[in-house]
């Protein structure tokens, strides 16, 4: 076990990767000489060299494409897009391509590609550099869909999803990227619990907080405050957004009976849509109140100086945890 | 400043500014650069070429055919464009791998392409028509563009493995207007790919004539991205086979992509769906009759006393028989059970979707209990 | 009233919309001598010429890129996308400027730009041509999204859309184009119910069945077919996906305490996972059981052969209804 | 066959390919196609073309300064680039409207811009750091490439209005791969739409040398999709605002699009969060150093004896007192309350953000009463 940043993590993961397969190359703009913009792959064009390392030119759908190619010529890409705001230019080859051509040849033509987007906001960035896309990828059939939130984590399941002969949409939080945590290195992959669960953060039986990357520290925060007002919380990470391991989520609804999922992507037809109607189909009976979602806003991302209006803080997962407990809220006012 | 260009508006000039080998009355004129191409054909390579564009103009109005009867959702049809697709398709190296659009037929064809390969995807059987693997073709690819990119991408793949072989791509003279198609030719500039871009300029995208896309010849904006091109006569057989041989040649040499414009001419609809009285002359049609590959292409033969009545004979019948073979195969498929609706779409398991399917295996078993 | 096609409403709607302000100029591929492929514009060209109904070079970012140019200066595009499987390449311009520009610039520049697709499956067509998008759309901010399901809504709300100051993505049944219908042609505008509102289509008490778009009609026979049963279907027609008009769609469910959702698109992360998560947040103690989803499965659009398969059908919808109902269905077996 | 291109690699023999009037030393040579476009510049206009590069490297050095000191988020530093961006926009008529990317400081400082506006997007205050009407500028686009789509869009809107008006966007050479720059082009070559498209090679996308775009002059893409273009010395302000009074001119003329690449250097980071000596040169950023545009102008305007104290001391006075007003402007910004959030999303109203609207005005109230 090191200590080690989650940026870090990732460079190791990949490190191990380029090291493990030698049809694993990286593709993205800035992500050689530089080491990519976050310096994820810093280093890498020295070790692997520019043939494995690859500096592509400015055009998203240009590296998506070419990302395709080389899966069909039995390459495994890695591409890096430069900020969660710039793979929208890459949308019709992800979604028409990339997810379509495993079904499209009944499984004859491989799509092991790993598309790593540095993801989502509380940055104070500029805009299109905050953005929360990853319910448009949970929503295509064909992609599996992973968002880390601890270095463990991103170390694994980097290494996962390049293995998988899926292709991965992966998302890492760039809030987190200098968070740190222990990261065993050399914990074998074939031993590591599959790409796919969920992991109980923290056990609680008053209510579940469901969410993921880094929302999961201000679940966390959250949850300890609500200790202190003598409620216990169970707190998920959902890890995988696609699929999402509903047998982890489903029993600890089980127990619970309440739930708040929290994301900073807007809400409509969001990830927290997509875990309640699930929740509720498997647990109706069990729930004890409405599940609620705190999510941005349906807003495109906010100048810099109002972001912090538009993300779910602590105060806003707690009113809603008062509000699936029945306790005065918001909404009621202090008195109901 | 760049000099002025002089935009190229009717068909008929756009032909007098491509190469050729062949007359449209099949005569052959030198043309100093592409005859060392194809010095080496003799009359029975001629007669081959022949062959295979008449059994591809066949398979086509079978296609067309079948489509009529309910028989296929669809048909692209090729007709007069079978110089094009086999004169380059021809000049391919066996390892070489094709990423076409959809109307490729000749090429899928040229390919070694089994009789039900043709039908397979249009009569909503299987997403690919045929095994990618087994002929070094892609699956037909229906987003305009989209192909050109993995071209690229499969052609680094090539010149990391230090193999010798060269990607291929086809696309329509309405796809050069699409980003991914630009960006292919950036992405392969920049990395020398060994990819070749075959443009077949048949002069319409469904209704729109080529003038919506372009106003100047479609090869001149590939040497501004740094690749040498050329446009060829596309209903001329050899000055294809040449040109492809010239792009291959070129791409297998390490110095990077190459681009043909091939100028010919989509004699019928867009699609089985398509009605194109609406849209264009019957005089422009008629003046493309008679540019047709085929005559032409007898025209040289007869004028050289190289086009026997047995090779016509053996001719006709080779097309009817894989006519035949096409249908049986067609008429013969099965569709897969209901539940190979989720088949394929993950590698490996997905928690989410192995219960949907279970759900509706159960859904389905229902019926069966009911009855 | 006059009897029209949906496809008719459609056409008439657009013309009324060119006549109406000269500002309204129209866009896409074969949409002139053509009059598009389904022939939507047929006749516009002659009529209002080429300068107003535009052909298009084949790139769709380019078109919805140059519709917000014009939008810039003060036109109101219409867009017609092809094929929904073809709004991909366009995405980035939809969702990061056309979307958000009105936000950018706080309202100084306004994005009136109507985007029509021709949408869905169930015509056999190959692949890309039976794409149920709409989710990708309903998830971002700043957008509509209309949905129409007969000639008289198709009709009055084209005008809106094109008549409105926000962008609206605008779905049109393919399915439907030769369906016809009662339309109003000469109803004004002003007088019409705003765009955005739901219709209850068939009242009834037992189940609340929400729907959208082509699959209305699979909607109203399995109402009917209930009907035979003694079960009593209230049917909602959205019309419009964003925003979901829940006030109608929240009395409904209070009354009949039941719910499906049914819809082409996937599940994970659709309309449907939207409508219930909202109706079980504003419904939860309503609530007699589980809201249900009836969707495409979670692949691509599979081969025409197998697309029966794939959407919801009459015996699905039913199904999820006796699942509501807590009658014997597919996963109890019949002794339930 | 096209003709084979020569790559050019280096980027001193690139500036050498390109048109110019003023030598790095800042003497004059004869340029018969550039100089009838400014004949009329006098000393007096220099002076103030001085003056103008002078005052927008001050607001520059200003925005880093801010940056620096915590008062912005990002500054995208155009220090290197004023021959370009003045020359250019200093050709614009008052009515030609301009589609920016990022980093055109100068331009919107030459259009006019409130000393607040080059702040108010990078402070995060609002999306768009100045009103698009007032200085006929779209707001500053980061999404590479997207605003050279809107431009041909607005250049159509005003051909259809028969307007006298040019549709103007800029770009990086980093840009040129984009698809969308790409089918700007060719949506422009295909209505003739009156746009100019300004590529500002400074060398570098972020870490990339341009070499990974282009390994071939990139103005030598625009003819092949009937663009005239020009390639000129973006250091030269000079040849800047000639190239760009001829491109505006063939715009004005009704006959369609034209092109120019300025070549330049970004002198510093590529934003305030790059550090460029992790991956260029000291010895290529000194080479850059001696063709400074302001030190090339100072140079040209002295040789001919026009360079008064004066004029230099009423320049450093006007560049600190902008510099000094953006500062307190800056400073002074007033955050827009938090339900500011959810305003202008949508210009009609929306039931689903409405509700989400009450209900957070609802939670921001409970900590009011909880007070
Ligand atoms: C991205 C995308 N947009 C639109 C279409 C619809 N479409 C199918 S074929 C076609 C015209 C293509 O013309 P061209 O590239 O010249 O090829 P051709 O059909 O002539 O072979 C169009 C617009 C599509 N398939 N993909
Ligand atoms: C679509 C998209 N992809 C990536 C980025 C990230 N990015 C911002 S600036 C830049 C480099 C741009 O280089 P260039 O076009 O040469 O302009 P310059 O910065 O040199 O002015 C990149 C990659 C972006 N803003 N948008
Ligand atoms: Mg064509
Ligand atoms: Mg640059």
């Amino acid at each position: 076990m090191v200590e080690m940043t989650l940026g870090k993590a990732l460079s190791a993961g990949l490190r191990q990767a380029l090291r493990d397969d030698d049809k694993v190359v990286l593709l993205g703009e800035d992500i050689g000489r530089l080491g990519g913009v976050f310096r994820i792959t810093d280093g890498l064009l020295d070790e692997f060299g520019a043939q494995r390392v690859i500096d592509t030119p400015l055009a998203e759908s240009g590296i998506v494409g070419m990302a395709v190619g080389l899966a069909f010529r039995g390459y495994r890409p890695v591409v890096e897009i430069q900020f969660d705001g710039f793979v929208y230019p890459a949308f019709d080859q992800i979604v028409a391509q990339v997810a379509k051509l495993h079904y499209r040849t009944q499984g004859r033509v491989k799509m092991p590609i790993t598309i790593r987007i540095p993801w989502a906001g509380g940055i104070g960035a500029a805009e299109h550099h905050s953005e929360s896309p990853e319910a448009y990828f949970v929503h295509t059939a064909g992609l599996r869909v992973i968002a880390v939130s601890n270095p463990e984590d991103a170390y694994r399941s980097l290494r996962q999803a390049i293995a998988s002969d899926d292709p991965v949409i992966f998302f890492e939080p760039k809030r987190l990227y200098h968070h740190k945590g222990e990261v065993d290195l050399d914990a074998p992959l074939a031993d590591a619990a599959p790409m796919g669960l969920a992991r109980v953060v923290r056990a609680g039986s008053d209510a579940t907080l469901i969410t993921y990357g880094a929302m999961l520290a201000t679940a966390l925060q959250a949850a300890e405050a609500a200790e202190d007002e003598g409620i216990s919380l169970e707190v998920i990470d959902l890890r995988s957004l696609s699929p999402v391991d509903y047998d982890s989520v489903a029993a600890s609804v089980r127990k619970t009976g309440r739930v708040v999922v929290a994301h900073e992507a807007s809400r409509e037809a969001g990830v927290a849509a997509e875990v309640i109607a699930s929740v509720t189909e498997r647990c109706f009976e069990y729930l004890e109140s409405a599940p609620l979602r705190i999510t941005g806003h349906d807003v495109p991302y906010p100048p810099a100086k109002l972001e912090k209006y538009h993300l779910p803080d602590l105060d806003r997962i707690l009113d809603a945890v008062d509000r699936v407990l029945d306790r005065p809220n918001s909404l009621t006012g202090a008195d109901a | 400043m760049s000099p002025q260009i002089t935009p190229i508006a009717d068909t008929a000039q756009d032909l007098e500014l491509s190469e050729r080998i062949l007359t449209p009355d099949g005569q052959r004129v030198a043309n100093p650069q592409l005859d060392p191409y194809v010095a080496d054909v003799d009359a029975a390579q001629l007669r081959a070429l022949h062959r295979d564009m008449m059994v591809l103009r066949r398979i086509d109005a079978e296609g067309v055919a079948l489509q009529r009867q309910g028989q296929l959702g669809l048909w692209a049809p090729c007709q007069g464009q079978e110089a094009t697709q086999i004169g380059t398709a021809r000049a391919l190296a066996p390892q070489d791998y094709v990423f076409p659009s959809y109307r490729e037929t000749g090429v899928i064809y040229a390919r070694g392409a089994e009789p039900g390969d043709y039908v397979r995807m249009w009569r909503g059987e299987e997403g690919a028509g045929h095994d990618p693997e087994a002929l070094r073709v892609a699956p037909l690819q229906i987003i305009i563009g989209a192909q050109t990119l993995h071209a690229v991408g499969y052609a680094l793949g090539i010149r990391h493995d230090g193999a010798d072989e060269v990607a291929v791509t086809y696309f329509g003279d309405g796809a050069t207007s699409q980003g991914d198609v630009n960006e292919a030719m950036i992405f392969a500039a920049s990395y020398q790919a060994p990819v070749v871009f075959v443009c077949q300029n048949n002069h319409w995208a469904i209704s729109e004539p080529v003038a919506v896309q372009s106003q100047y010849p479609i090869a001149g904006r590939a040497p501004g991205f740094g690749i040498p091109s050329v446009r060829v006569d596309g209903n001329d057989v050899l000055a294809c086979m040449a040109a492809m041989r010239w792009a291959l040649d070129h791409a297998r040499s390490g110095t990077g992509p190459a681009y043909i414009e091939a100028v010919t001419y989509r004699m019928g609809p867009h699609t089985t769906a398509d009605d194109p009285t609406r849209y264009r002359d019957a005089e422009e049609l008629e003046s493309w009759r008679r540019r047709d590959p085929i005559a032409r292409l007898e025209a040289h033969l007869r004028a050289l006393g190289e086009l026997s009545e047995e090779h016509l004979a053996e001719t006709q019948a080779a097309a009817d028989d894989i006519a035949r073979r096409m249908r049986a195969e067609c008429l013969g498929m099965v569709t897969r059970p209901p539940l190979a609706v989720f088949d394929g779409v993950y590698a490996e398991p997905h928690s989410g979707l192995e219960r949907q399917r279970d759900e509706y295996a159960a859904y389905l078993a229902s019926f069966e209990s009911e009855a």
